[in-house]
């Protein structure tokens, strides 16, 4: 499939030296898509976290032990390794902005793309979705609830963008050309560190636009050819190198 | 001739061609899949009008300013508060589970008694006027009635201390907090009024033990300060430096880690106050000379062998200090409790040497606000007055209360030797519970008076404990309550008028009208969501340095018996111990804290050599005090000597999200009282670890 | 009691000895209807998948068994298009076997997926670009295909071949048969690559990638070759266990040979590419992605020694052993060499299934492993039980093997 | 035997096409019915009678500020002319007497009502109208019966995908599954 270019590329750049791994972007992603609670939530094999937090360490013994945390959202890859795969045509990469979409009521739950993607991006929903009594009442109007059998993955909160489009026209506004602002996704307003930032990449009045582009930015798996868009920053080189794979002696020559 | 079989067949056949034909098939294999779009069982989302109203969420300690979207006037997403300083947009990971929790399973769905068959629902009239009852007959009799309560920041503690006061007892308690102990620090110092810390104009942050991007003060405004000192690939504007026992959620971000026990970092201080005098600094107070004389037991290789901290880092660390624009030290506890008075004072010498009080990027000193309630108990009164000790007092019938109200707090979960103190608090004959969850205490009490969650009340939050301002908040409930619960403060403030006590307000609101006032703040703003704040310092004048304290106080006392430090690690997305794990914050939980029913702690390699355990072996943590289980996990982010483990699980009560998960690690936290101040601390107990 | 329902001029075991061995068989159906039930009514988390292994047990058996049917297609191709008339002898086992193959894949998929009520989306709502799509639709339409290589065989039933319009159908069938052979040869080749292709399209995951010619991956062709270099080594392995079972000889020893020699040539060919491409794997590809070797394997689940006996004890050894006249022409050592050969094809399911999605990309990842639970294996068993029950039928009722008679004449 | 076989072959077709004719009747006339529930508003509103009033659509069903499309008007914009009985309809009286004064929302059925996982705006579609996707209500005494469909809840009305996309494709407006979905 030729990739497609969009004039909006909506991005996420996370600064992996500001991360506290504090849990706080992955309680909004819960809230803001309905994920019902599971109460062995300490299974990660069957858990929902569009959002994950995993930790990563420079293999260094104590006190050298330096740690890092690494907040993963959904990549939206520029070649999504998972879109081709689909039998149905439920999850695509069709929309300006370019955002990875995942649609529930086409899904039939093959999991192929979960296979396909190396980030672990996707998630398979096991089990219907059981709120206590009541919370239900607490539901984001954002997502609709999934039933078991299909696959659910990050959509970067994008019925938010939707509103701000509501917001634009009502405003008389580009929808085309937004405040940065008026389209954040949870994990990002609810992050108390200022960790992630969001915006549209191809436009230069968002904070994004400089972000990618830094001598610091890189993104996981590079080498994969997912074109991710989705870009870490760190001045820790070890977390740096951890972005992808490489060989001995690359590593060395990186190092040089 | 009837129906014979092959026209049977024929019929049949031709009733399936036909039926090909027909929309039958089709239809309902279409209907069917949309069917499965749409189960009924699946929980179906709120619409309506989508609206976000300011409020007060207060399922951390300090407090989060935040905003709650609503839909159609149900609270759907809970985010910080765009416009407030204090949150920056940002929220904590305990509050911003807080919209669920308002149906968590947990929760009182309304006023309860404890019979012999359990907890039996009645209603508020029977629920108050047993109360009132209890309460009249101790009225006026010293001692005989006593409070406790875990809202630090909220004028509800003039409320309660003005009405247990007006009872005829002065044991009105606040739960154990970092706060706290620093303002008794700061008394001893004697100084007065409130101290804060700006860190937005600090080029150069010591963090002393103190977990400041987890635990210490405001969480969220430190994270963000942090985050805008640090623009996303430029320049630091801004040095943090982490000396603690764990390189903590704090320490993984900070630019230098200094491994410190826990039980040193007094020691720490003291070192990088002596190689700053030996500079040429000094402060301006009548006790200098005795100061200086102590710290020739602090030089950098004495600290050395107290601490492992090695001379040159020491050296090197005052002299970055020394050298930096606005550097400003953070003493406190690495898990927000249990630090004694000396670690304060001693970062905050180093502050003064520093020259960096009431100037920007320093330590803040601030004007308390006067209380607005008659007979209410003064900011200073507070902080003296330690719940665990007045346990320990009725342990030994020094004190004999007939009546304990509890107010969003769980001593008998997380109060140091939870099992000692819970005991304890069955020796009094009637407990209450204002409780939003049926939370250890609760399950403990005779009564329980469920109290409103956050967002169902109007609250108020005045100048969180670190925070470098005088700063005053109020706000309005969001929603009605969705279970039968009443605000405590008016239920105390009908009480008091039933019982003929008078105490200036009849209404909550009245108090806190009468407080914005007091405040110099306006009504309309605060209650709006818009934060108070005076930048307004106090003169720091007359202040004396501690010396005999600190003498004392900075030498660490090890008892061989227990050869580990234990370094409790104090994590939001856990919970506190006033609120268990939120349902929508266990995933955030790793499986190398807790798997399945089993906890961890954390020990380097080093460590687990030392005493034998692997990844995954089951042990048990002994304390002078108390013991509980967990599995090991191998972290090479904890000192050699030490044990890291996690509070907040071990759950008794609460729901089945939470409930038996892990063991209470404050069951093993053991009080001693601080040399030179006797302030109870529980920061330094040390463990033993034992294979089971 | 049932004997004027036999083949002509054929001895059959009892009915009552029939029925226990059904009921037997009935046992596992049970079980795994029992298993698909609470499957379907529960969701997959009743199962041991899981969001690492979202692909387990079931993809690995569907594929080994797709593989092993492979004896249906390539028989038929090599009978009615190249004509190698010995077929004749087995043809009709190797349809039986690749019907009961595919169906049970279909049956195992419909399992696997989460929604089975939408499965016909994959009709409805194709993604051209998908590889499994292409599986979708290719082993539907040779599922259909080999019903209706199946159905003359049915309708060679001593009985119902007496209906004149039946005879006649059976005989018009078994004339065009050529063609059905013809699509099915097509169809099958086309999914045994598309089920190759779809792990080697899988670009992010470096265990299975692979670079190939215009749209297909090699795995692709790899596939292809596999199945056909094990799926006639599988039908002569059916046909002998019959015969151990009901001890008959039902094939002529140069039959099997025959088809030990087609699928020892097609092993060897298949080995010759596979050893080409995991060599340009381990030193090309995988080093400008940054890994090595090495870090494809993992303890004993995921070890190196799934590869050594993939590649060589069940690889390149069976093939060796088939394509020499003189191993192959003794009977002990022809079955050895074929037995390895389904292990080793099996293997090569099992590694591009779960090895694939074990080896953690991301750095900072680990390995996590996969067993499957009863609720994977009941239905797999479900499977096999199905597939001795049509076999037994077939076998009681039809004409399957010419030469049982002749074989078997006193 | 023979003779049987005779007749049935001689009647051949004729159960055959009864079979046939039989099905394509259940398919066509008794399966619609069956799969479709008939519900009622549960007031009688008359959309006539407001309209004759000189009351345009949008004076209640607004767009709110924020955009969004508020659908259909509550209690609060009801009661701002019906706060008590203004008329002498009996509906009116019902509506004011049971949900009014009792401040209890109607449950009204709506005709078009989209699932959870799509997200609809209407202000996206300002420049069509109204009645390009709804029925012309204006000349309405009494609301339509509403037909649901037993199988998936959805009324007789509601578009289907493929009209949403169709339009969509004949106005050039992307039908990427993100525009509509959720």
């Amino acid at each position: 499939m030729e990739k497609q270019e969009f004039k909006i590329k909506w991005g996420m750049v996370i600064d992996l030296d500001k991360c506290t791994g504090c849990g706080a972007c992955m309680v909004s992603c819960q809230v803001e898509n309905n994920i019902a609670p599971q109460q062995d939530a300490s299974n990660k094999l069957r858990t929902l976290t569009w959002m994950n937090v995993f930790e990563m360490n420079n293999g260094q013994a104590f006190p050298d032990h330096e740690i890092a945390y690494l907040p993963r959202p959904c990549m939206q890859c520029g070649s999504p390794a998972c879109v081709p795969v689909c039998p149905v045509v439920a999850t695509d990469k069709n929309e300006e902005g370019g955002i990875v979409s995942q649609i529930y009521p086409r899904c039939i739950g093959c999991r192929y793309c979960m296979g396909a993607c190396p980030y672990h991006a996707r998630y398979f929903n096991w089990d219907d979705p059981v709120f206590p009594a009541g919370m239900e009442k607490t539901l984001s109007p954002n997502t609709s609830a999934r039933p078991r059998g299909v696959v659910e993955k990050c959509s970067f909160c994008h019925t938010r963008w939707g509103r701000a489009k509501e917001r634009a026209r009502k405003e008389g506004v580009d929808t085309m050309d937004m405040p940065q602002e008026w389209y954040q996704t949870a994990c990002t307003t609810a992050c108390p560190g200022g960790v992630i930032q969001f915006g549209d990449v191809n436009n230069p009045k968002h904070s994004v636009y400089e972000l990618v582009r830094s001598k610091y930015a890189f993104r996981l798996l590079e080498r994969l050819g997912l074109d991710p868009q989705v870009w870490y920053v760190s001045k820790r080189e070890w977390v740096r190198m951890l972005g992808d794979n490489y060989l001995e002696s690359e590593k060395a020559k990186k190092h040089a | 001739m009837g129906l014979d079989r092959r026209a049977f067949v024929q019929l049949a056949v031709g009733g399936v061609v036909g039926t090909l034909f027909t929309p039958i098939p089709w239809k309902l294999a279409d209907d069917a899949a949309i069917w499965s779009q749409n189960w009924p069982w699946i929980a179906k989302v709120t619409k309506g009008e989508i609206a976000f109203k300011n409020a007060i969420s207060k399922f951390c300690p300090s407090g989060c300013a935040v905003s709650v979207r609503t839909v159609e006037g149900a609270p759907t997403l809970v985010q910080g508060s765009k416009d407030n300083p204090l949150s920056q947009g940002g929220v904590c990971p305990a509050c911003a589970a807080g919209a669920q929790l308002l149906y968590s399973p947990a929760r009182v769905k309304g006023p309860m008694k404890k019979t012999q068959a359990g907890f039996e629902p009645i209603t508020w009239d029977e629920a108050l006027t047993t109360l009132s009852a209890k309460l009249s007959a101790v009225k006026g009799k010293d001692g005989k009635v006593a409070m406790v309560s875990g809202d630090q920041t909220g004028t509800t503690s003039e409320v309660f201390s003005a009405f247990v006061a007006a009872l005829g007892s002065q044991d009105f308690y606040l739960m154990p907090s970092e706060g706290q102990v620093a303002g008794k620090a700061w008394s001893i110092m004697g100084g007065t009024g409130k101290v804060g810390f700006d860190l937005k104009n600090a080029d150069f942050v010591l963090l002393v033990g103190a977990d400041a991007f987890e635990s210490w003060g405001p969480m969220v405004r430190n994270k963000k300060t942090f985050g805008s000192k640090r623009p996303v690939g430029q320049p630091n504007q801004a040095t943090y430096v982490y000396a603690g026992p764990v390189r903590n959620r704090t320490a993984a971000v900070c630019d230098q880690y200094v491994p410190v026990p826990a039980d040193s970092l007094t020691a720490f201080a003291l070192g990088l106050a002596a190689q700053l005098v030996q500079a040429g600094k000094s402060i301006d107070t009548a006790d200098f000379a005795d100061f200086k004389a102590m710290l020739g037991n602090f030089s950098a290789d004495k600290v050395e062998k107290l601490s492992g901290v090695k001379a040159a880092v020491l050296a090197d660390l005052a002299k970055k200090l020394a050298s930096a624009k606005a550097p400003l030290v953070i003493a406190g506890s690495p898990f927000g409790q249990g630090e004694g008075a000396a670690t304060f004072i001693a970062g905050a010498a180093v502050n003064l040497l520093l020259g960096q009080v009431n100037k920007p990027g320093g330590m803040k000193v601030f004007a308390d606000f006067a209380p607005v309630v008659k007979g209410a108990a003064t900011a200073k009164k507070l902080t003296e007055a330690s719940f665990a000790d007045y346990l320990s007092k009725v342990e030994k019938g020094k004190a004999s209360p007939e009546v304990l109200l509890v107010y969003e707090a769980n001593p008998a979960y997380g109060l140091p030797q939870a099992e000692a103190m819970s005991k304890v608090m069955e020796k009094i004959p009637f407990v209450v519970s204002f409780s939003t969850f049926l939370d250890e205490t609760a399950q403990k009490a005779q009564l329980i008076l469920p109290n409103p969650h956050p967002l169902e009340r109007l609250d108020d939050l005045a100048t969180p404990y670190g925070y470098s301002r005088a700063a005053y908040l109020v706000s309005l409930p969001v929603i009605k309550p969705v279970a039968d619960a009443k605000p405590t403060p008016d239920l105390i403030l009908g009480l008091a008028a039933k019982l003929g006590l008078d105490l200036g307000f009849s209404t909550y609101q009245d108090v806190l009208k009468a407080k914005t006032e007091a405040v110099g703040a306006s009504w309309g703003d605060v209650s709006k969501g818009k934060l108070f704040a005076s930048d307004v310092t106090k003169d720091v004048s007359g202040l004396n340095l501690a010396t005999a304290v600190l003498a004392k106080a900075a030498i660490p006392n090890r008892d061989p018996a227990y050869p580990l430090a234990l370094a409790p690690l104090a994590q939001l997305n856990v919970g506190t111990s006033a609120l268990a794990t939120a349902p929508q914050a266990l995933v955030t939980i790793r499986d190398t804290e807790l798997l399945g029913n089993d906890m961890f702690v954390q020990v380097c390699a080093e460590t687990a050599k030392a005493n034998g355990l692997s990844q995954g072996a089951k042990v048990k943590l002994t304390s002078s005090q108390g013991e509980c289980v967990a599995r090991v996990n191998v972290s090479e982010t904890v000192m050699p000597g030490t044990v890291a483990a996690p509070l907040g699980f071990g759950r008794t009560a609460w729901d089945k999200f939470t409930r038996g998960k892990g063991d209470n690690l404050s069951k093993v936290l053991a009080l001693s009282p601080e040399p030179g101040t006797n302030v109870s601390v529980w920061s330094d107990t040390r463990v033993k670890i034992a294979k089971i | 009691m049932d004997s004027n329902l036999f083949p002509e001029g054929h001895e059959r075991c009892s009915l009552g000895r029939f029925l226990a061995w059904i009921v037997f068989l009935g046992l596992f159906l049970g079980f795994g209807g029992y298993a698909a039930f609470v499957i379907l009514s529960q969701g997959l988390v009743v199962t041991g998948l899981d969001n690492y292994f979202g692909f387990g047990l079931w993809i690995t058996f569907d594929l080994a068994v797709i593989a092993l049917g492979a004896g249906a297609f390539f028989s038929g191709f090599l009978k009615y298009i190249l004509k190698i008339d010995q077929l004749k002898h087995i043809i009709n086992l190797a349809v039986i076997v690749g019907f009961i193959c595919y169906s049970g894949a279909m049956l195992v998929l419909t399992l696997d997926i989460g929604q089975p009520i939408r499965a016909w989306f994959g009709y409805w709502h194709p993604n051209v670009h998908s590889m499994l799509t292409e599986v979708i639709f290719c082993i539907t339409l040779y599922c259909l295909v080999l019903v209706i290589e199946f159905v003359p065989i049915i309708l060679e039933q001593k009985q119902l071949n007496k209906i004149p319009f039946i005879h006649h159908l059976a005989h018009n069938l078994h004339v065009n048969m050529a063609l059905f052979a013809g699509i099915g040869a097509f169809l099958s080749t086309f999914h045994q690559g598309s089920l190759g292709g779809m792990y080697g399209v899988l670009f992010g995951r470096p265990y299975a990638f692979r670079e190939g010619f215009f749209i297909w991956p090699w795995t692709f062709f790899l596939f292809v070759l596999s199945a056909v270099g094990s799926g006639p080594a599988f039908t002569m392995l059916v046909a002998t266990f019959m015969e151990v079972l009901t001890g008959k000889k039902l094939v002529e020893y140069k039959v099997k040979t025959l088809m030990a020699k087609i699928a020892g040539s097609m092993l060897c060919l298949y080995m010759f590419f596979k050893i080409i491409d995991t060599w340009y794997w381990a030193t090309s590809y995988l080093p400008s992605v940054g890994l090595t070797f090495d870090q494809m394997f993992y303890q004993t689940i995921y070890g190196k020694w799934l590869m050594w006996s993939e590649l060589g004890l069940c690889g390149v050894l069976p093939a060796i052993m088939m394509i020499t006249p003189a191993i192959r022409n003794r009977p002990a050592l022809l079955y050895t060499a074929a037995i390895l050969d389904c292990i080793g094809i099996t293997i090569n399911r099992y590694v591009f299934t779960v090895q694939t999605i074990a080896f953690p990309a991301l750095p900072f990842d680990k390995w996590v492993t996969y067993t499957p639970n009863w609720a994977e294996w009941a239905p797999a068993g479900l499977i096999v039980a199905y597939g001795f029950v049509v076999l037994s039928l077939s076998y009681r009722y039809l004409p399957v093997f010419p030469q049982e008679k002749a074989l078997n004449a006193k | 035997m023979e003779e049987k076989k005779t007749s049935s072959q001689s009647g051949g077709a004729l159960p055959f096409i009864l079979g046939l004719l039989a099905a394509l009747a259940v398919g066509w006339w008794m399966f619609p019915k069956a799969l479709f529930s008939e519900s009622h508003q549960p007031i009688r509103f008359s959309h006539k009678v407001h309209a004759e009033q000189g009351m345009a659509c949008d004076d209640c069903h607004k767009m709110r500020d924020d955009g969004s499309y508020a659908g259909l008007p509550n209690n609060e914009k009801c009661g701002e002319c019906h706060s008590d009985v203004v008329g002498s309809d009996p509906a009116e009286k019902k509506f004011v007497e049971e949900y009014i004064q009792k401040s209890k929302e109607v449950p009204w059925i709506i005709y078009q009502n989209q699932p959870d996982n799509v997200y609809f705006t209407h202000s996206a579609h300002q420049a069509q109208e109204c009645t390009e996707c709804h029925p012309k209500m204006t000349d309405n005494d009494s609301p339509p019966v509403a037909r649901i469909n037993k199988i998936t809840g959805y009324t007789e009305r509601t578009l289907k995908m493929w009209q949403c996309e169709r339009c969509h494709a004949e106005n050039g407006v992307s039908n990427a599954c993100y525009v509509c979905h959720k």
